[in-house]
């Protein structure tokens, strides 16, 4: 394999709070390949949001290297994130506070072309758009309205057709159908896919809800708590889950299978709290059902088996 | 009608609810919530109502409370009958002596359904205050202890304000808060969606001991097929305010014979065990509530639409428990 | 089928920007303040065209206390002055005096509150250390301590009322700012590389704009108030010079036998501050529905 | 012990924002045009006379200087004398303090006490005639000036009926009028601030689950909704008290009330600039303080208030 399209070394982002350093995320390396997508699952506070946004540079970084092509943008100057602006976008989990209600949807996907000048001339702009709300399943009569008349799928659509309108390479996906019904979920997973194939995207998947990401991630990272606990291809995952944590996850997940109804919970006890000055060790350790002495010790990422990282002592 | 309150045999179906039609009276439109609504609930029986945004899950669960918003929501026609009794008709007293004890609700949103200036144990015994006047304060302190190690929160901790406790913790409180009367029926609004995967297993598992242990009948309202899968005896499906399909959670989700937009919704479900490459999803949007369409309010999405569909309303077709709302099942021989 | 389009319900194909005007072309009270406003506004400013400036201070002696009457519609003060040209002419210090007070205070007000708002750490810290000093007095003793270092004039009073209002000002734009500044539509706008002032004009401050207009509105009728106290108090505004204030404080001793030298002012004080309250009522339920029923 | 901790650290924050505004009131006031000794020896004095003084005031070192030695006697408690009368800044305001802070209690007190409930019922009863009569009287009270609700309350009541005296501080009853005036303002706003914060409240998601829980709909609203509807309205109040205390000078220009605003106005036309600086850092202090109470209030009613962060 060649070099990969994103990639991070050793990426930190710790925020200051009265109660002391909140590590939300800790030295991360993720390889993401031109054309495939990653799944970063994770409850609520695991920092994966975090994540996302650190790589995009919407937040300053504490430490490590994001490389696009190979290159560490966290050093880029001003005048050079234009590159970044043009090949990496995002789109985001809100579907209602994601749009600027006081823009017309034409203008909402216009307004990325103008300010990167990818394209010139009202008509060409125009033309752009136009292109756009096609490829994005947005017909044209909606381009004079605005975000507050349309339901949270085609606002949804919206907020995916201003991140593909500078034709980026990536885009970082944050939770982008959690919002959704299960019925429009559907309409955009598949969107998603479809321009994936199209135009060859690569995705940063960021979502909590494991079946989701099944369907769509080629390679799959689950969180716990700002550190990677397990990092697999999603077949590997699925198959030959190790991480007690993981394992958990997926048990927890409600099926509309009957015949898994019955199935062996690996039900966890207590609740996430926040990585402030986190000990070190294994910060699931405290709610983990296998836990020992041991995971007191510095734990970190392993690859147990080609392409199959995991983060847990009891996994040799 | 009071008398049957107090009647010696219990009547067999708890709740009752019949043809049921609710709407929001709002400055620029009618909204039509309930459109025909019709449930039935037995002692101890946990049924699923699973539908989408805005398809009328919660109203009907305010409208047997009777807690639907003052001057806006407005029920039009059906009856709700709860223990022989018309709720509908029932003097308020009579409503507020069922509220929290008989029939009690656990909302949404844990953030904040609990009152963020009170102990969370003044809120829990608030219930007993109201129910039982002439239970003694130690007793009451007690009852109160007991329920909330019964969800797993130290006692200890009652003095102690709902800004204080994690998102599952308030959803614990609040399980408590509608289990100390030991009720007959629990009316629970999506209680898991706005927690973690791993938080929601626990809560849906306490909610299945506890019960047990009380034979409460649960509603649980959901939008989450797996989370009805997995706790339900029976489930009913609901569609822009009426139940379109609703039977035994093993007919139902056997998906041989299913409702067109049931059959939509597991198909566009990403599940674990699928290795289905693509979803399919349901086209179109949901019938708007202010402008119902005359026959069937699924006909516009549905592949499977006729023209009776678009003149006709259809009658639920039942076989042995498991009841479909749609014309495609007209011509079968029914019941 | 056939139904399902043809009613359309109001608001829908308009704008956001629409929808708040509709939205305040409902609202009775509010329209009720802008036709008072405007009115007021035009019957000041046309002045010149009917009645002369000299009338205003035009002493005549036979004609003391004359009671509204067709050739003083407002009646006279006890030097005989025309009190319907004061009225009159005294609505450009009230009124105008108001508005230009407002004006300075908001723009000024915008500018530190945004800055303390959209750079956040150390600039906000120090902008809002000085905010707090200037709260920590009650803004009229502000207001006249800073008079007593710049001496009478009405620009002077202005400024000073400006002054005293900008940390209000300041405060709403922060806090405006503050809870627009993580929306992700602004994440979004970073996201493709718009510089602090593309999403300053293009996202903050349209979305932003609504509360500090409604705040300015509201704090609009109060200024008027400070203004013609002011008036009353001798600051800034010294009789003869015409201004609400001064006309009921010059009048103040007659108003008992004569009560139209007070009432006819201020009624006029009074329909003014009312009619900016409507307006501000009703821009606040315009902007944010949420706050009605 | 976190409520001392909290106190002290509150009025040792309100040392630096005197000293702010002092350093800030000072300057402003050197650089206006006046000769202060002028001003103190009269229109008839000679050159040298002028000049004595202007070195005995020391008005002719650098203005920091000035500056310094003025925050030097604050410290000692030496607030200058004033350069009208002569007297001693601090011992004309402490002999007027009583006055201001009557009538500024009164009318802040009889205000929330009023319209705190009238506003709670109006939310309750929405729509209905109360509701919106309050909401006239509010509307009213908003938008009239407080000296010419002064002027008509004393020609009305104690000119034409003579219920009142019209003007000085003798008694407890010379107080009354003055504190209706000065309270209406606060009155409207407590109104229209309770009732925006009930209805707020009366939404909340805390009461649909009171209700569910069969509480009577008087329970709901009084054990429920008043505390919480409550909070916002506290906050409101230092604010408007500081209003009352900067509102007090027009109130006792018109009933005559020998206090600090009398005291105040009479400095500011004289350019009395140690009465000036002076009462302005005893009324930032007087409002410090009573914020200080407020929040602590606050801090009692709202349990998500830690004190101690």
């Amino acid at each position: 394999m060649g070099v990969p399209l994103i990639e991070t070394r050793g990426l930190k982002k710790y925020f200051k709070t009265s109660r002391g350093m909140l590590h939300a995320v800790e030295d991360i390396n993720l390889k993401i390949q031109a054309g495939e997508t990653l799944g970063v699952v994770g409850e609520s506070g695991c920092g994966k949001s975090t994540l996302g946004r650190t790589i995009l540079r919407l937040l300053p970084a504490t430490a490590g290297e994001v490389l696009y092509n190979g290159e560490n943008i966290l050093t880029y100057k001003k005048h050079e994130m234009q590159k970044i602006h043009l090949n990496m976008q995002m789109i985001f989990q809100d579907p209602y506070s994601s749009l600027n209600p006081r823009m017309s949807i034409a203008n909402i996907i216009a307004e990325p072309i103008k300010v990167c000048g990818t394209v010139t001339g009202r008509h060409a702009i125009e033309e752009k758009v136009e292109e756009i709300m096609d490829l994005c399943g947005l017909p044209k009569r909606y381009m004079n309205t605005y975000p507050h008349e349309l339901d949270g799928g085609r606002r949804q659509r919206v907020g995916l057709a201003r991140a593909m309108a500078v034709d980026p390479k990536f885009i970082v996906c944050d939770e982008p159908v959690s919002a959704l019904d299960v019925s429009i979920q559907a309409q955009i997973l598949n969107l998603l896919m479809d321009l994936q194939e199209q135009k060859g995207l690569s995705y940063m998947f960021i979502t909590h809800d494991l079946c989701v990401v099944k369907h769509i991630s080629s390679n799959i990272m689950v969180m716990y708590m700002g550190q990677v606990v397990e990092y697999a291809s999603k077949e590997e995952l699925f198959k030959n889950q190790l991480h007690p944590y993981t394992k958990a996850l997926l048990s927890a997940i409600p099926t509309i299978d009957l015949s898994r109804r019955s199935r062996e919970r690996h039900a966890l006890t207590g609740e996430v709290t926040s990585p402030i000055e986190p000990a070190p060790g294994c910060r699931f350790a405290p709610r983990c059902p296998h836990a020992s002495e041991k995971c007191r010790e510095q734990s970190e990422l392993r690859e147990v088996s080609p392409g199959h990282y995991v983060s847990c002592v009891l996994c040799r | 009608m009071r008398e049957s309150a107090v009647h010696a045999e219990k009547c067999e179906n708890l709740l009752e609810i019949q043809d049921l039609h609710v709407q929001y009276n709002t400055d620029d439109a009618v909204v039509h919530a309930l459109n025909g609504f019709s449930l039935t609930v037995n002692r101890g029986q946990k049924i699923g109502l699973v539908g989408e945004t805005g398809a009328g899950k919660t109203t009907c669960a305010l409208s047997i409370l009777r807690l639907l918003p003052d001057k806006v929501g407005q029920i039009t026609s059906g009856s709700i009958t709860y223990d022989g009794e018309d709720l509908l008709h029932a003097p308020t007293a009579y409503m507020l002596s069922l509220r929290g004890t008989k029939v009690s609700m656990i909302f949404q949103d844990p953030m904040t359904s609990l009152n963020p200036i009170i102990t969370v144990g003044d809120q829990i015994l608030e219930v007993l205050d109201l129910h039982y006047p002439d239970m003694s304060k130690e007793e009451k302190e007690k009852r109160v202890d007991e329920i909330l190690s019964l969800v797993g929160i130290p006692p200890s901790r009652k003095n102690e304000f709902p800004h204080q406790f994690s998102g599952g913790m308030k959803q614990r409180i609040v399980i408590a808060m509608a289990l100390i009367a030991e009720p007959e029926l629990l009316l629970a609004d999506e209680p898991t969606t706005a927690l973690d995967v791993t938080i929601q297993a626990q809560i849906l598992e306490l909610m299945k001991e506890l019960k047990s242990k009380f034979n409460t009948a649960v509603v649980l309202i959901t939008h989450d097929l797996g989370v009805v899968a997995e706790f339900c005896d029976d489930v009913a499906v609901v569609y822009a305010g009426e139940v379109i399909e609703s039977g035994s959670v093993e007919a139902v989700f056997a998906r041989e014979k299913n409702h067109p937009y049931t059959e939509g919704l597991f198909n566009c479900l990403p599940d674990l065990s699928s290795t289905a490459p693509r979803l399919i999803p349901i086209p179109g949007f949901m019938a708007d509530p202010t402008n119902l369409p005359e026959g069937c309010s699924f006909a516009d999405r549905c592949p499977y639409c006729r023209s009776i569909c678009r003149s006709e309303k259809p009658q639920m077709h039942v076989w042995g428990g498991h009841g479909i709302k749609c014309h495609l099942f007209g011509q079968k021989e029914v019941e | 089928m056939s139904k399902r389009n043809a009613k359309s319900t109001a608001p829908h194909e308009r704008s956001a920007w629409g929808l708040i005007l509709f939205r305040f072309q409902k609202n009775k009270l509010a329209m009720l303040g802008v036709v008072i406003l405007a009115a007021m506004a035009l019957v000041i400013l046309l002045a010149p065209l009917y009645v002369s400036y000299d009338r205003v201070s035009a002493l005549d002696v036979l004609n003391k206390f004359v009671t509204p009457c067709k050739e003083f519609p407002f009646g006279t003060d006890e030097l005989g002055r025309d009190l319907f040209a004061r009225v009159i002419y005294g609505g450009r210090i009230s009124l105008f005096g108001g508005i230009a007070t407002i004006v300075i205070a908001f723009s000024i007000g915008c500018i530190i509150g945004g800055a303390a708002g959209y750079f956040g750490g150390k600039v906000d810290t120090v902008l809002m250390r000085m905010i707090d000093m200037l709260m920590a007095i009650p803004s009229a003793l502000l207001a006249m301590a800073i008079i007593t270092a710049l001496g009478n004039g009405i620009w002077k009073l202005i400024i000073a009322l400006a002054i005293s209002e900008i940390p209000r000002f300041a405060r709403v734009v922060r806090a405006s700012i503050l809870t627009l500044r993580n929306q992700e539509y602004v994440e979004a706008a970073k996201c493709y590389g718009s510089s602090s002032l593309q999403i300053i004009m293009r996202h903050i401050l349209p979305n932003g704009i609504g509360p500090i207009i409604v705040s300015a509105t509201l704090m609009l009728g109060q200024t008027i108030i400070s203004i013609s106290s002011m008036g009353f108090l001798g600051l800034g505004v010294e009789s003869p010079t015409p201004e609400w204030g001064t006309i009921i404080s010059e009048n103040k001793i007659n108003i008992r036998y004569y009560p139209h030298l007070g009432l006819i002012p201020g009624a006029c004080i009074m329909l003014a501050v009312m009619a900016v309250n409507f307006i501000g009522d009703g821009l606040r339920d315009a902007f944010d529905p949420r706050t009605k029923n | 012990m976190t409520y001392l901790k909290y106190i002290g650290k509150r009025l040792l924050l309100l040392i630096p924002v005197i000293v702010g505004i002092t350093f800030v009131l000072y300057f402003i006031m050197a650089l206006s045009p006046g000769n202060p000794a002028q001003l103190i020896l009269g229109a008839d004095a000679t050159a040298e006379q002028i000049q004595a003084l202007e070195e005995e005031m020391g008005l002719n070192d650098p203005i920091i200087v000035q500056y310094l030695n003025y925050m030097l006697g604050v410290i000692r408690g030496d607030f200058g004398t004033s350069w009208v009368s002569g007297y001693n800044v601090l011992g004309e305001f402490i002999l007027r303090i009583p006055n201001t802070l009557l009538i500024a209690v009164l009318a802040t007190v009889g205000a929330v006490a009023l319209g705190i409930p009238m506003g709670i019922y109006s939310a309750v009863k929405q729509y209905s005639l109360f509701d919106y009569g309050g909401m006239v009287v509010a509307m009213l009270l908003f938008s009239v000036p407080a000296f010419w609700l002064g002027i008509m309350c004393q020609i009305l009541f104690c000119l034409i009926l003579g219920w009142l005296p019209a003007a000085g501080d003798e008694s407890l009853r010379y107080f009354i009028l003055p504190s209706i005036v000065l309270g209406a303002n606060t009155f409207a706003s407590m109104i229209r601030m309770a009732r925006t914060s009930m209805l707020d409240v009366i939404k909340q998601d805390y009461i649909r689950t009171a209700r569910a829980k069969g509480a009577p709909e008087r329970r709901v609203i009084m054990r429920h909704g008043v505390r919480n509807g409550l909070i916002p309205v506290i906050t409101q109040i230092g604010i408007s008290f500081a209003g009352a205390v900067g509102g007090a000078i027009v109130t006792e220009t018109i009933f005559a009330i020998n206090g600090v605003g009398m005291l105040l106005l009479n400095a500011v036309k004289s350019r009395d600039i140690p009465v000036v600086m002076g009462t302005v850092i005893f009324v930032a202090a007087i409002v410090g303080i009573i914020n200080l109470v407020v929040d602590l209030i606050c801090a009692k009613v709202d349990p998500r208030i830690d004190l101690a962060s």
